[in-house]
């Protein structure tokens, strides 16, 4: 029997963990319906900008709420809650208030939905003061993020990628031991290496994990950092685990104008951690997301461009080490 | 309109949908396909009644809408399998049908997004002053959204020539409409006061004169108005991946709309014998698969053009 | 309610909001003032009909509301002048007020965003089960946003204990309701099917019975209920700067209006002599005005505190 | 008698040479409607996502529209129609489709409205993919980027600091010649120097103007570049505008985190305009805007801080200069 998709388990021990606890849905799941009752799991219209805003005045009455938005595509469509009420609150109020609110929903990977539905919108949503924005990259990783979000005193949103739902997620390369609680703002070692870093976030890890892989039968040996949660951003963490002296690639399907990568290449600079000649970044390109394959393609960093990237641009980097 | 054409371009909606839905099955749907079958009679009931001129605005469900706006099958078949020669160039794919040559002004895959945009276009056309409406369709889940009645208590506010088509199959994905919202969306309109009208959207005869009075009074300064229609999808709410969904409306439910299928409904009063426009029909829908799954994808190299008309160089950095 | 603590009530509202404006007049309001001067009866009507432990939910109208609910006043006028000691520590000012021990959950300068917030504070009075009503205040031009009508359908829909007070004043800012919509909030809830009252908010007892029933509705699970009380702004809609706006109203609308004082609706009322009440009152509030004004802003060192309880170094880097 | 602010002209050459543009506001002006009409004023209710929604159907069908959407902080309620359809169906439509809208609204400056409404989030923003983000710091840039917007096919959001508006306006220092049109993707010289480069956004324009007539005072003589548009981003402009060898400071009212300053700061480092060890970033503190301007004072880069940062950052390098 294959083994359960863990966040089925990080879902149901909060909710059991926490009697005060409800779910917002617009598609209401009957089998947590029938364990925990229609009245916690909140089936919901098409309304999403109401629903964050219900979930807060909820939580401002101290219940725990889990926002499940479907896609973080229609989270833009609450966006005055989120920005202006959910993450201001506790501060606008001086501290008298504390929001414990979690929205979850699948961000892109896989599906093509096309520009409207397929957004991964870590680096937008981490420029939103007081949000964490949590970006697993594994089924584990998205259970254990999960599981500290819905512990957390503080709104937290979930991207998760369609990729960690396929039939066959558990062929995923899954560097966490566990989907136990994993924290926020702490950066993960996916694997370990000697040659050369390599920083991915979300869908990235995986691929970078892929590329190691194959750069391992060339005889390279990457490491691979899992940057967990694009807010906060750990960039102490992994300045501390980039390889010294060694090429960093940091990779990410987002576009790099303003991303975390940028903000992450910069703090490696700047800290001495990294050298400016030997960091290169691969990113998403600044485009909406076309629906057909062959369009998408292109735009995004793959297995190959991953294991191009880090061969070709740090050629003399890595010669110096396999002579 | 003649009812004998109208039940052709139904039938051409729905074995183009079928067709469609076969190809969702074999993998060859990137995306997700929200199949019209079961509701073809509103789309062409409504556009049979509309000026070759006036825009037309849509959602997820275009494919039927687009059809019935006179958007030619090849095209739009190829947009939805993100083959070369897409209308829209591979971009949009099933949800996001546009084709300006015949007035589709666009469709959106954010439910009830297309409303404000519709009335946009409906302002654009009220200052034109030529006597043009606009037509957007909407489901019935649609209506409960904040975007929706802004937009219809703006229409009604600035007298937009804009008719609202909300195709009422009583269900928003797996959920009963009834069970998230107190009102139909008769009782709704009715209770914001806007000129409506409800009919049976199983009925294309029924349909199209509901739609004729409907676009007659926006186009002569009346304002926005809405058309429900009660109809029902034959399938389902959506295809993601190569496996339809599990069944989730109630068989009794299912089986008393299947009963009263548009296409059944049209054809039991068509008194001319329907067998060779069917075998006609079905083959130009066969052939037309084949050639567009023969087709190859569109040139990459096109990806990351037009995104803006001012050079896309001004997008900001690639990489 | 009795009536003299009623007039009282307003009569402390009335030059508390007189006082503030004064003080934006010296430039001694950082940002913007709503005053809730003409509307007091509505606050205070309603909130006598409270419980204390039912939350009260508001908008930058929030001065009169935070006073009816029961916040004392000093630091409620040291958050509006940005003082030390301001009931939410400087950082919400005039049109954010907040106090937690009074069960007022907040207040929000974005028009109707209040609404999902008090509906969902009415989730939680629903699922504790303790026969608690949630009630929010809004302005009638708020019920245009799409935000408002989501959350009255869902509270319909789900039975919530809410009760919305719509503040009709006619106007939002310097437009005139009517030209911007084409129901009123009477006819629009009407035509949501909500349970609904219609009152003269100027008079302080009329709204305080209307709300008393609604209330016991709401908590006996009568559902979502909505009482528009009809009043008017005494001065403007808001003052940014040292400066009030210039008038924006029809003097003929602002003269019959005016006539209709709520305090003069109430004095009127008051057999006994209210000449120490009104000099004591504005004894006590010259009183505050003075200690507030003297004192000095809040602790530099906690602007960068508070934005998550977990610790603000999990905001990110600063410099 | 005092120059009228530039900003009418704008607005009414405009809507003069464009019979098919409208606006849409919240707030009528009257002499705008006297002159064009009522019909292209649209007056519209406190409903933000239609407003816009509506906006781009009617770009869509051939005209032009001005959103007045009175602020930036409003915008959050429109949001699923700015990201996911104003932005993306020239796009979607495979190019069948322009969409000539322009927003405009109050960001932030000076007037204490707290964290609901103080808000300038080109950051934010400047990561929506077709998305032209102009930031103006001056009057007559804010005139000159309004004109361009109010030609251009394509979405512009413009921010527009309440400080341009303030009585003293004409007071600012003003970097541009003229209220002339502006191009996007250029930053402009506000101020020749030879010892330190600065750079500035919006509001910090002005403030590094400031600081550097200061500068002036102590002999340190700073450069000044006004980046005008957060996106496009003009790297390659700002990496050719500093001055080689000596300091950078970027200065930016938005927190740090993903800024359009980092993502600036890694470009000068990686092509080699500036030195890791000689750029500096002075910003806003990642909170939500306090309305006591005791607590804000701190949380903004001012005049002070600016003098403060080039004195002490770059001491050495300025001594080598001024021995
Ligand atoms: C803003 C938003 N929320 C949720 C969804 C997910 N969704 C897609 S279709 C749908 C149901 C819509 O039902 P209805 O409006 O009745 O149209 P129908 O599909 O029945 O034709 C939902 C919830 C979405 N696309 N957009
Ligand atoms: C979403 C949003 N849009 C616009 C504004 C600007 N605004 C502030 S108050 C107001 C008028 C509101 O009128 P109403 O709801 O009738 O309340 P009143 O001020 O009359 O009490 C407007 C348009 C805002 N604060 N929020
Ligand atoms: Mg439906
Ligand atoms: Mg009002």
């Amino acid at each position: 029997m294959s083994r359960p998709h863990p966040i089925g388990a990080a879902v149901r021990d909060a909710l059991t963990a926490q009697p005060t606890m409800s779910m917002f849905c617009t598609y209401q799941q009957d089998d947590l319906v029938a364990r925990y009752g229609g009245d916690r799991m909140v089936r919901m219209p098409i309304a999403e900008n109401a629903m964050l805003g219900m979930a807060l005045g909820m939580a401002l009455t101290g219940r725990r709420v889990l926002v499940s938005i479907a896609r973080i595509a229609f989270l833009y469509s609450a966006f005055d809650q989120l920005v202006n009420q959910v993450t201001t609150w506790r501060y606008m109020s001086g501290g008298q208030f504390s929001v414990p609110l979690v929205v979850r929903g699948f961000s892109r990977g896989g599906e093509h939905l096309g520009a409207q539905h397929e957004h991964a919108p870590y680096g937008l949503l981490s420029r939103i003061p007081g949000l964490v924005v949590a970006v697993p990259g594994s089924p584990n990783s998205l259970a254990g993020l999960l599981r500290t979000a819905l512990t957390h005193p503080d709104p937290v949103v979930v991207l998760e990628s369609p990729l960690l739902f396929t039939p066959d997620w558990a062929e995923l390369p899954e560097p966490e031991p566990s989907p136990a609680a994993l924290p926020f703002g702490v950066a993960g070692l996916a694997r370990a290496g000697a040659d050369l870093t390599m920083v991915g976030i979300g869908n990235t890890v995986a691929a970078c994990l892929r590329a190691a892989d194959r750069l391992a039968g060339q005889g390279v040996d990457a490491r691979v950092v899992d940057l967990r949660t694009a807010a906060p951003l750990d960039r102490d963490g992994v300045a501390a685990m980039v390889l010294p002296d060694r090429p960093v690639l940091l990779v990410d399907e987002e576009p790099r104008s303003g991303s975390v990568m940028t903000d992450l290449a910069l703090h490696l600079v700047q800290t001495g951690a990294a050298d400016p000649g030997r960091i290169d970044l691969l990113t998403g390109a600044p485009v909406p997301a076309p629906v057909s394959p062959t369009l998408l393609a292109p735009l995004l960093p793959d297995v190959d461009r991953i294991v191009d990237a880090a061969l070709h641009s740090f050629a003399p980097d890595l010669r110096r080490k396999n002579p | 309109m003649d009812l004998l054409s109208a039940y052709r371009a139904m039938l051409e909606i729905r074995l183009f949908e079928e067709g469609v839905l076969r190809l969702a099955g074999q993998g060859l749907v990137p995306g997700a396909t929200h199949p019209y079958t079961g509701q073809e009679a509103v789309a062409v009931g409504v556009l049979a009644a509309r000026r070759p001129d006036e825009w037309v605005v849509s959602f997820y469900r275009c494919h039927g809408h687009a059809l019935a706006a006179g958007s030619p099958p090849e095209p739009l078949l190829r947009e939805i399998l993100g083959r070369d020669g897409g209308v829209c160039g591979g971009k949009s794919g099933s949800m996001h049908l546009a084709d300006r040559a015949n007035h589709l002004l666009g469709s959106t895959s954010i439910v009830a997004a297309q409303l404000p945009i519709a009335a946009g276009a409906a302002m654009s056309a009220k200052l034109d002053g030529a006597g043009r409406a606009v037509i957007v369709f909407c489901g019935d889940g649609a209506l409960s959204a904040g975007g929706a009645y802004e937009t219809l208590m703006i229409a009604a506010a600035q007298r937009l020539p804009l008719l609202v088509v909300c195709e009422d199959n009583g269900w928003q994905d797996r959920t009963a409409s009834p069970l998230v919202r107190h009102l139909t969306p008769t009782e709704l309109v009715r209770g914001l006061r806007l000129p409506h009208v409800e009919v049976d959207g199983n009925d294309v005869e029924a349909v199209h004169e509901a739609a004729t009075g409907a676009l007659a009074a926006c186009r002569d300064g009346g304002g926005v108005g809405v058309l429900v229609a009660h109809t029902y999808l034959r399938h389902f709410h959506s295809q993601l991946g190569p496996r339809p969904p599990a069944e989730y409306r109630p068989a009794a439910e299912r089986e008393r709309w299947l009963a009263r299928d548009p296409l059944t409904v049209a054809a039991d009063r068509i008194t001319a014998d329907l067998t060779a426009l069917r075998a006609e029909v079905a083959a130009g829908t066969d052939a037309l698969i084949r050639r567009v799954v023969d087709a190859g994808g569109p040139a990459p190299a096109t990806a990351a053009t037009g995104i803006t008309v001012t050079g896309d160089a001004l997008i900001g950095a690639a990489r």
